[in-house]
């Protein structure tokens, strides 16, 4: 009988200190004065409160740490730099034989005149693959966030939108619509001259596809996401982009198996094609971004 | 071209701690925009014209298009309230 | 010709990357969470070939990404440290998801889950990456990979705190990489190379010369120090919790056992192969990693000791571990980066499986996280609490469990040193702090509660929940087992490592 | 001392500029100072690196047959910052993707109030 009284009594207290509670201290009989219990257990409001100042006493601090790390941090970079090789001269250590024998043989090595192109694209074409990677995987989070479900957009607000759309599209801007009639031809045909020209001339997959990117915003906002959607539809636009980044990916990766395992080289001329893979990839990227931030969905 | 070197620096760092101190994320964004553009001179001026077409295209666009719309789509939340 | 062999760590990254291309197109959640799961899979057996292959051969090599060697192009080296940490990260990535598939597929929107499996396949082939490669450039192109992916797995549960803690990490991880490519290039203006073996060579050459020390100093500095705010070293650790505590349960194990390891990894790769561990050492940087390594182990620990929320409480206790592991790096000796990869080891397996059972707990007490209401949770779901004490056994480290195996050998590494009292004791402290915390945790699954308490928490529970869980049983199985086998059967691995790091 | 900082001019102007950056990143309250601060920082070491490349009389490195050998600048940096150009505006989408959704969730943007609310949410 006892027995079971003590060890309900043992549970008891075991419970409340695995629970952090404190329990008053008077067991026994003889105790002549009580102290109150040091720790009453904080109210709802109380803690709250603690909560409060615990972040202001955060927010007080913080900006002095940070002005400070960042102050220090600056002085040294500024002690660095004055220490680093100097601007432009030809001795520094930077211009050693990696950059010659770009210079040197990067037009024979891999066939591009313009040996930017020919070191982010042959050279050193992995970092240029997870460069890719990289937007593709930019897109992937902003849909996750802002592709329309039903988290984050309400029936209301798609209402709303195509509410407002269907008033664009009667009540149409006419500038920007004769002004986009006369420069979409032109960016374009600009676009893809960077594109295929990455060789010769500056350019390259990066920046064409990021104009062409900027052509298919311009024409969205100017003929409305209906249109475009014509053009551009959502399984159109993970189709292609998939396969541009694929076509990279494996072209790519053939091409790592060949050389590494010093196998005769087929791809010749490979640079136009992955130029090409990866001006659909930043392109997509881009126009999803717009698609993305303006509606919601591509 | 030396002065205008120094010119587009100064012009840079200007910017640079004007942008964030704007009062209305408009013009802070604007003058980002402006020091993208600033960036884009500053490449072709170190014979690295790849960098400036991307720059111009990606910065001084892509970028600010970005800034532009977020800022529309918290304008137009701004009357609603949340949830 | 080289051996077969040698495309495997080749085909392993590739592999990743390319089914998180294709996974991006396949509709079904489930699909895409097959292919994921027998991706990592497959990379963990490749890799183990290679493991085989370079640990039987004693050798590692160099496989040139293109056909340009270095220092012209792209390359990555393998060894039997590398193959080791890759074969265990694409095992334990396997079994994080398996083990929080549940909770997944309830966390996360259904025409959303495709993308958490792109998300998941980028952040395998990164660190991957991450482990094997030779260039510092690229080392930079796949930190900002997994710095994307790892914060969309935070925010894929999509709730208010999840997104701000998300942004919180994703500011700090910005000045974390920010921090690592000024100092690369800081490294680059100076050297003149982005790849290992001549950044090696020019380094060395600096040193011996004395030319440019100062860039040299602070570029280092740089580097660990963003290395450092990325994998949560001390002072910078503030993002966690929020992070790893709030996201879903395959997420927290992920992000918690694995990715927070890549980054270190490369670390130690740069310090062994490009500054040495000497200059390190003649520079001071030794002394500042154990500092904060010393004052992590312990502050995290009393962190982790004021929570009551349970995966808040495993984050906090992720700091201390890092701590340990950065407090290895900067004893300065061969030993301790032993003792650290071995520790990196043990929690890549201890931490998924803790917080595993941790969300398979909580899914049985109605998703609530505080620890007063998992009371007796235990009970409900045997695998879960059995699973959750062998972890907090390791983290304690009981003997015959993988934790005691890595404090033994951090202890042995401290001998040497001159601050030996002071790292023995620390380590001592941080014991006791680890079980003040883990204890109660403990008590707290295993006591039974009152009945009334009992029926309040089993009144919010999906009856659906209380089934059995295959697939969360499976991988919690897997885990402990590896627990054991760290703990038990040591010696191999430890001369795996030791191997590895003489050769790297 | 002067002739030095004339000397060095990209490299003090993008420490001044990552400097900036770095502040507002770490010291702004408002998420979208914030990202632009992380751009300002980005750019600064974008304009470090792609300095380092210079040659004085160089030309862009775009050989071809021009009949003469010019003095090319160093193609490396170009490439590297390129890289991380893009790497930069992928992110910058990102972290404005995840401050609309933050907006739309609790209408404000600002770090304080967001830490205030969402500490009295936590369960």
């Amino acid at each position: 009988m006892s027995k079971d009284r003590e060890r309900a009594r043992f549970t008891r207290r075991l419970t409340a200190w695995v629970d952090g509670e404190r329990e008053p201290k008077d067991q026994t009989l003889f105790v002549m004065e009580q102290h109150p219990p040091r720790h009453v257990r904080q109210s709802e409001e109380e803690f709250q409160r603690r909560e409060e100042d615990r972040l202001r006493k955060f927010f007080n601090w913080y900006p002095i740490a940070a002005a400070v790390i960042c102050a220090v941090l600056v002085a040294i970079l500024l002690t660095t730099v004055m220490s680093m090789p100097g601007f432009g001269e030809e001795d520094n250590p930077i211009n050693n034989e990696v950059s010659d024998r770009y210079l040197e043989y990067g037009a024979e090595d891999t066939g591009s005149e313009n040996v930017v192109t020919a070191m982010i694209i042959g050279y050193r074409g992995f970092d240029t693959l997870g460069e890719s990677c990289v937007l593709f995987l930019a897109v992937a989070a902003v849909m996750i966030l802002l592709l329309r479900d039903r988290k984050n957009t309400s029936e209301l607000e798609v209402r709303q939108i195509e509410r407002d759309e269907a008033e664009a599209m009667s009540h149409e801007d006419l500038i920007l619509k004769q002004v986009a009639w006369v420069l979409i031809p032109f960016i374009f045909l600009f676009a893809i001259y960077v594109l295929l020209n990455g060789e010769t001339s500056p350019g390259g997959g990066f920046s064409g596809g990021t104009i062409l990117g900027a052509g298919l915003i311009l024409f969205s906002a100017a003929f409305g996401f209906r249109r475009m959607q014509v053009l551009m539809n959502r399984r159109r636009y993970s189709a292609v982009r998939t396969f541009g980044l694929l076509l990279y990916g494996v072209l790519y990766g053939l091409y790592i198996f060949i050389g590494a395992n010093g196998l005769p080289n087929y791809l010749t001329g490979m640079i136009l094609l992955i130029d090409l893979a990866v001006g659909l990839v930043v392109a997509c990227t881009m126009y999803g971004f717009y698609a993305l931030f303006s509606r919601g969905e591509i | 071209m030396i002065v205008l070197e120094y010119i587009l620096l100064i012009g840079v760092i200007v910017c640079a701690v004007a942008a964030p101190l704007c009062k209305r994320l408009l013009a802070s964004v604007i003058v980002y925009m402006a020091l993208s553009l600033l960036m884009a001179v500053l490449w072709s001026l170190l014979q690295s014209p790849d960098l400036a077409i991307t720059e111009a295209a990606v910065g001084a666009g892509v970028t600010s298009i970005l800034f532009f719309l977020t800022l529309k789509k918290i304008r137009e939340l701004k009357g609603t309230d949340d949830e | 010709m080289r051996s077969f062999v040698e495309n495997f760590p080749f085909f392993s990254i590739f592999l990743a990357l390319l089914a998180g291309i294709v996974t991006a197109t396949i509709r079904s959640g489930r699909v895409t969470y097959w292919i994921t799961v027998c991706v990592c899979a497959a990379a963990a057996v490749l890799n183990a070939a290679v493991l085989e292959y370079t640990y039987l051969g004693d050798l590692n090599f160099t496989y040139t990404m293109g056909r340009f060697l270095a220092p012209y192009g792209n390359a990555i080296k393998c060894g039997p440290f590398q193959a080791l940490l890759a074969t265990v990260f694409s095992a334990v990535m396997a079994t994080s998801l398996a083990g929080g598939r549940r909770d997944l597929f309830q966390d996360v929107l259904p025409e959303k889950q495709r993308l958490y499996f792109v998300m998941v396949d980028m952040l395998e082939a990164s660190l991957l990456a991450l482990t094997y490669t030779n260039d510092a450039f690229t080392g930079y192109v796949f930190i900002e990979i997994s710095t994307i992916a790892a914060c969309a797995l935070v925010m894929a549960k999509d709730n208010g705190p999840n997104l701000i803690a998300t942004i919180r990490y994703l500011f700090m991880s910005l000045v974390g990489s920010g921090l690592f490519l000024i100092g690369l290039t800081v490294l680059n203006s100076i050297t003149g190379y982005l790849l290992m073996p001549s950044l090696a060579e020019a380094v060395a050459e600096l040193r011996i010369t004395g030319d440019y020390r100062i860039p040299l100093t602070v570029s280092v500095g740089l580097i660990v120090a963003g290395l450092g705010v990325k994998s949560a070293m001390f002072p910078f650790h503030l993002w966690l919790p929020d992070a790893h505590g709030g996201a879903t349960t395959a997420s927290s194990a992920i992000l918690s056992g694995l990715v927070l390891k890549g980054y270190i990894v490369l670390l130690m790769v740069l310090i062994l192969r490009v500054f040495s561990v000497e200059l390190l050492a003649e520079l001071g940087v030794t002394n500042v990693i154990l500092a904060f390594g010393l004052l992590g182990m312990i502050l995290g620990s009393i962190a982790a000791m004021r929570e009551n929320h349970i995966k808040r409480m495993l984050a906090y206790s992720s700091v201390a571990q890092v701590g340990y592991i950065f407090m290895g790096v900067g004893l300065g000796s061969a030993e301790g980066l032993i003792a650290s990869s071995f520790h990196i080891l043990v929690h890549a397996c201890c931490k998924p499986l803790l917080f595993l059972c941790a969300g398979r707990l909580s899914a049985v007490s109605g998703h609530h996280k505080s620890l007063r209401n998992l009371r007796g949770s235990a009970y409900r779901d045997v695998g879960a609490g059995l699973g959750f004490t062998v972890g907090a056994m390791s983290m304690i480290g009981i003997p015959l469990f993988g934790g005691f195996v890595s404090k033994l050998y951090f202890a042995n590494a401290a001998v040497p040193t001159g601050m030996t009292a002071m790292i023995l004791l620390t380590i001592a402290l941080s014991t006791v702090l680890n079980a003040l915390y883990y204890v109660p945790a403990l008590l707290a699954i295993w006591v039974k509660p009152p009945a009334e308490d009992e029926a309040a928490v089993l009144a919010d529970v999906h009856p659906e929940e209380l089934a059995f869980d295959r697939s969360f049983t499976a991988a919690a199985a897997v885990l402990t087992l590896g627990i054991f086998v760290l703990g038990i059967f040591y010696h191999p691995i430890t001369d795996v490592i030791e191997a590895g790091v003489r050769l790297i | 001392m002067l002739s030095d900082i004339l000397q060095n001019r990209y490299a003090v102007t993008a420490v001044i500029l990552f400097g900036v950056g770095f502040t507002n990143l770490m010291l702004q309250q408002n998420l979208l100072r914030k990202v632009i601060g992380f751009n300002i920082m980005d750019s600064a070491i974008f304009l470090l690196l792609a300095s380092l490349g210079y040659i004085d009389g160089g030309v862009a490195p775009i050989v071809g047959d021009r009949g003469f050998d010019p003095l090319y600048i160093n193609p490396i940096p170009s490439g590297l910052v390129l890289t991380g150009i893009v790497v930069s505006v992928s992110i910058t989408a990102f972290s404005l993707a995840l401050i609309q959704r933050i907006y739309r969730r609790y209408g404000t943007i600002e770090m304080r109030e967001l830490l205030e609310r969402a500490k009295k949410e936590d369960d």
